[in-house]
């Protein structure tokens, strides 16, 4: 079932079971991009805690994947997600961009982003789907396990019959954690063609900047040196974003894993929260969030 | 119970029968290796099943991370390595994405304890019991010989939950009733008796049989009970055996910090504290050798179950 | 022991200032972070040792592996991350290169149980306790304030041998005298009393101490032990205060399997069985919220540390 | 202190502390090697377990190693190796080709050889320190974790001002596991260019050939990618063994990582053991043992 609907109408509503299928605009997915900026900044402040900077850097990727690119039926949330694409997010900490997506594409109510990391909510500190929170899979926040399970859901989709796919986004710094590169070595060796990585290549992690840390080195080379078809976009411009997920998509299913190293800035969208690791895991102060929000456009109602 | 050997098998062979016979019996059941197919005798299944049989490499927080994939796309996995590798290796990932994520993911543990060996100490876990029942979710499964390790798979691929299943690598006394269904949670009633109970699991229940005709002869009515199953423990069996007999004596081939005698001794300091003795490992690290050495020296054996028996009963006179 | 409040402080700001103050004295001491040198409180020492100073990335296998080499060389590293990341992540490295090893590393793991807060489950390790006291070689320290984290930090630099660490995030009562030196498998005797011995750990000292003066409104003379020490633990001192008491509770920032509780559990069961209970975490996860309101959710606050002592009194008088 | 020493008698009194300066030629490190794949046959047989297929493929380099390569002072074992090259076995299981080594270098008595395996031995199925034995120091068997270790201590000798090399063998299954790549990504991320890594580079693991395990791909094009300065060899051929252990001595203190893919034969020197995996961990009956020994001269007599 598909069926051509008005965004705006579509978020405020949230009621409709859809499955929207490149019907939004570039200018239509950035509405909605600025929404989710809205929210997060928001949520850490409400709460003060949680992970503003790469929340706000990685927004427009999965809001892409989300509100572009993945068959999805969010009414009716099923945890084994037949038929339909399956989202991961491995870097668990940015969960508020995700809670953010998921509600306002239509998994659970906008209002309850309210409840973030407050005592018993569904929208842990880090994603679970223990509390039953629709859209979500598995836990993650410890890092660097998201991609192994990528894969085993991406190889029970094989075992089906089952031709949709799976996405995962992972932190760049999370590609210090060794268990990344068991995952980046199966993929290819065992023809998992039905996935795509993205790294949210922000350049910084929780000490500074990725280079002083442990510097990455030449990641694109990397990736291929273990069997990827690797892409790159600027994570933070819609069109490229949208683009390299295109063409990811129509490579799928044709012997290759694929990963997508979105370069992206940290904070994006908050002036004073880009250029710095500083915001990585900090929440604003009210004045702090009153700017923030005055940077960023209101297009779906705030919840 | 009828307490015949049947024949020497390892438990890790009661495994693989197993895994073969849930696997014909639900086609959802899948198999993973890090490479240890043949150890952890899983080549039968591998060969009925070559496309649910998933081969990882050395690798094994991938191998369980992939796991919690196919158990969220409808599948059953049992991933199969060494023990330590099982737990210790990767507990933060099990955790997270098997039990706190509660998938209905299968760890099947080999080559656990001291009877691993010769390999020694590095490959010898005695941590991995007290590990995995410190997980909320967990069921945690010992089972005895080749017979009911075999009837412990088949029921961990029934049950709908997060299952760490904990076997051994040399053949050993194979006397449980073949065709007896695994009760998950259900403790075994080996032996009624009045003056002592005894809670044994793994390939410490064969010693403490071995023990039963020789506390006999001294006089000592034992009782024993094969806790297959560390968690969720029967506590019930537990307390009424204990309120009958007064006593406990624990066997298990594992530390006793956080193992089964521990889990006893929690049971017994909240309910009704009485005298326990553990025969375990004390806090020491294992060590190359042949399994029967090993379990003498490390005070495992029949032997050492007679004594921490007397013991037992002796501190219940004071 | 006095009991004032001298202000209110995290613990793992106790162990970076005993950190630079270790390294202050010893020019061997080193540090390795995970990429969370601020939240360990790491930032001082590697202002001042810059060269002993090591930053490896979010690669805590790495890490603790490189440590082992550091201590070959004749270093004394301090590892610093997430207790989660310090234990559960890594438990088979620091079993073979650390404690099987018996390498000199100090395992410094913040952040500990509930009182995390509100980054939820994925990161309250409450099974870090249970872990690290099945390994031999292993010390296991749990200081319970701002004043005795930096001075086990200190006493963690002397001894010779692996040491895990464990304190946590958030600003609480600083109350034990600043000049008081660690002195590592010795209990520290808070107060004295006759009815009910309490033994507590970590954050929980304090709510312990809160629920004194309840108690003997009450009228029970409850004796009050830091057991700063997990292990070694100080079998005497738990031994004698029940010999006098007739009844135990326990208190900590843990999963009642493998923690504390399970520690005093075992010897009473070994030595001299008696009524217990145990404040602790009871086979559940942790969620998001502060702190406090955690400590209340999982039952670990001074009222139920008051009932438990109610409850422990009442079975010892059956 | 430097001596000139006859192998022969060195290597049968065993008492002399020396430190050996490339004064063996090839041929007497073949002799050497072929002692040890003696010694090794007659241990894996005498305790009817370990693991003889790694170990006779990687005798030739850690033979060159210790008698041509490596400044050492077996008489006089210390942990912290100050002044010393140290060396480590991070593929443990092949512990019997390190300990003939280590015994017919002068660590310890070689009639401790016979001890291998058994209950109350030094001689470990994987090796440790915690027995006393003379020149181990630190416990492996668990895969993946050497390399950690040999960087901790080489960057140890930079705090200490000490020039010595640090050597790393590990197995190429063994790089299936993820720590490997973190220390990997870490050993040229901080500059530890004291460090020789050699990877035994058999193309085998327990289950088969690693291409049908986990297919290691380009394992050149990976470490490159890693930004370590990768090198090849025949590793059963003792003189370019020789010739690149010696490029990368003359390499070191550069500025680069480096590593060595040795090429080897799992089971070399005995030919039904070679060209299969089968002989990783199963140890020869009788009649294969009798078999093995015939085709292995016997150079130093045997323990
Ligand atoms: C296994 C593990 N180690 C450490 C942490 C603590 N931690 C959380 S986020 C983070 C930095 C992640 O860096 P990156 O992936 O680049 O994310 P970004 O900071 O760009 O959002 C760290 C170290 C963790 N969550 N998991
Ligand atoms: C962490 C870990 N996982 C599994 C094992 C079991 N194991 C021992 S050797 C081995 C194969 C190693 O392959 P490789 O490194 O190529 O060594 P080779 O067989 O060539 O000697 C495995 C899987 C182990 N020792 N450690
Ligand atoms: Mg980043
Ligand atoms: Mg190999």
């Amino acid at each position: 079932m598909i069926i051509q609907i008005n965004l705006y109408k579509f978020a405020k509503e949230n009621e409709l079971t859809v499955l929207l299928d490149n019907i939004m605009t570039i200018n239509e997915l950035k509405d909605v991009a600025s929404q989710v900026r809205r929210d997060i900044i928001r949520m850490v402040h409400g709460c003060q805690s949680g992970h503003p900077g790469g929340s706000l850097g990685a927004t427009d990727i999965v809001t892409a994947l989300y509100f572009d690119q993945m068959h999805i039926d969010p009414k009716h949330f099923t945890m084994d997600g037949a038929g339909e694409d399956i989202f991961f997010l491995s870097n668990g900490h940015i969960s508020p961009m995700l809670y953010s997506i998921l509600a306002r594409r239509g998994y659970f109510p906008v209002s309850e982003l309210a409840t973030f990391r407050r005592l018993g909510t569904r929208l842990q500190g880090h994603p679970t789907p223990v509390e039953g929170l629709p859209g979500i899979r598995v836990a993650s926040g410890s890092l660097g396990q998201g991609l192994s399970v990528a894969c085993g859901v991406a190889q029970a989709k094989k075992l089906n019959g089952d031709n949709s796919l799976v996405f995962c986004l992972m932190g760049d710094g999370e590609q210090e954690e060794g268990q990344i590169w068991e995952s980046a070595m199966y993929a290819p060796a065992k023809n998992v063609d039905n996935l795509v990585a993205v790294i949210d290549y922000n350049k910084k992690q929780i000490d500074g900047p990725t280079d002083d840390v442990m510097n990455l080195g030449d990641l694109k080379a990397k990736y291929e040196s273990f069997g990827w078809k690797v892409y790159k976009c600027n994570g933070n411009d819609m069109q490229q974003v949208v683009d390299t997920l295109n063409i990811t998509r129509q490579n799928a299913h044709k012997g290759q894993s694929q990963i997508i190293l979105a370069h992206t800035e940290m904070g994006f969208g908050v002036d004073f929260m880009m250029g710095t690791h500083k915001w990585h895991g900090t929440p604003p102060n009210d004045e702090q969030a009153a700017n923030a929000l005055s940077q960023l456009k209101e297009t779906l109602g705030d919840y | 119970m009828k307490l015949e050997v049947q024949n020497y098998k390892d438990t890790r062979s009661g495994f693989g029968d197993g895994l073969l016979e849930a696997g014909k019996r639900n086609p959802k059941v899948v198999g993973l290796t890090a490479d240890l197919t043949g150890s952890l005798k899983m080549g039968d299944f591998a060969k009925a099943f070559p496309e649910r049989f998933f081969q990882v490499g050395i690798a094994e927080a991938n191998m369980v991370g992939i796991a919690a994939g196919l158990a969220i796309g409808g599948y059953i996995p049992f991933t199969g390595t060494f023990a330590n590798f099982s737990s210790a290796r990767i507990y933060d990932q099990i955790r997270m994405v098997v039990a706190y994520s509660n998938k209905n993911v299968k760890i099947a543990a080999s080559h656990a304890g001291v009877t691993l060996g010769e390999d020694g100490a590095t490959h010898q876990t005695l941590e991995d019991v007290g590990m995995m029942k410190m997980l909320p979710n967990m069921t945690v499964l010992v089972p005895c010989d080749y017979n009911q390790t075999k009837a412990a798979t088949i029921a961990a691929a029934e049950h709908n939950g997060p299952v760490y299943l904990r076997f051994g690598r040399p053949k050993v006394a194979n006397f449980t009733p073949a065709d007896e269904p695994f009760v998950i949670g259900k403790a075994q009633m080996i032996q009624e008796g009045t003056d002592v109970s005894i809670f044994a699991c793994g390939h410490l229940v064969w010693k403490a049989i071995e023990a039963l005709p020789i506390l006999k002869e001294m006089g000592i009515n034992a009782e024993l009970i094969n806790i297959h199953t560390i968690k969720p423990l029967d506590v019930e069996a537990v307390l009424k055996s204990v309120a009958k007999t007064g006593c406990v004596v624990t066997a298990e081939e594992h530390m006793r910090n956080g193992g089964l005698g521990d889990s006893i001794a929690q049971v017994l300091a909240l309910n009704n504290p009485k005298p326990l003795e553990m025969v375990a490992v004390n806090d020491v690290f294992g060590q190359s050798g042949t399994p029967d050495e090993l379990l003498k020296h490390y005070h495992l054996d029949t032997p050492d179950i007679v004594e921490a028996v007397k013991k037992a009963v002796s501190r219940k006179r004071i």
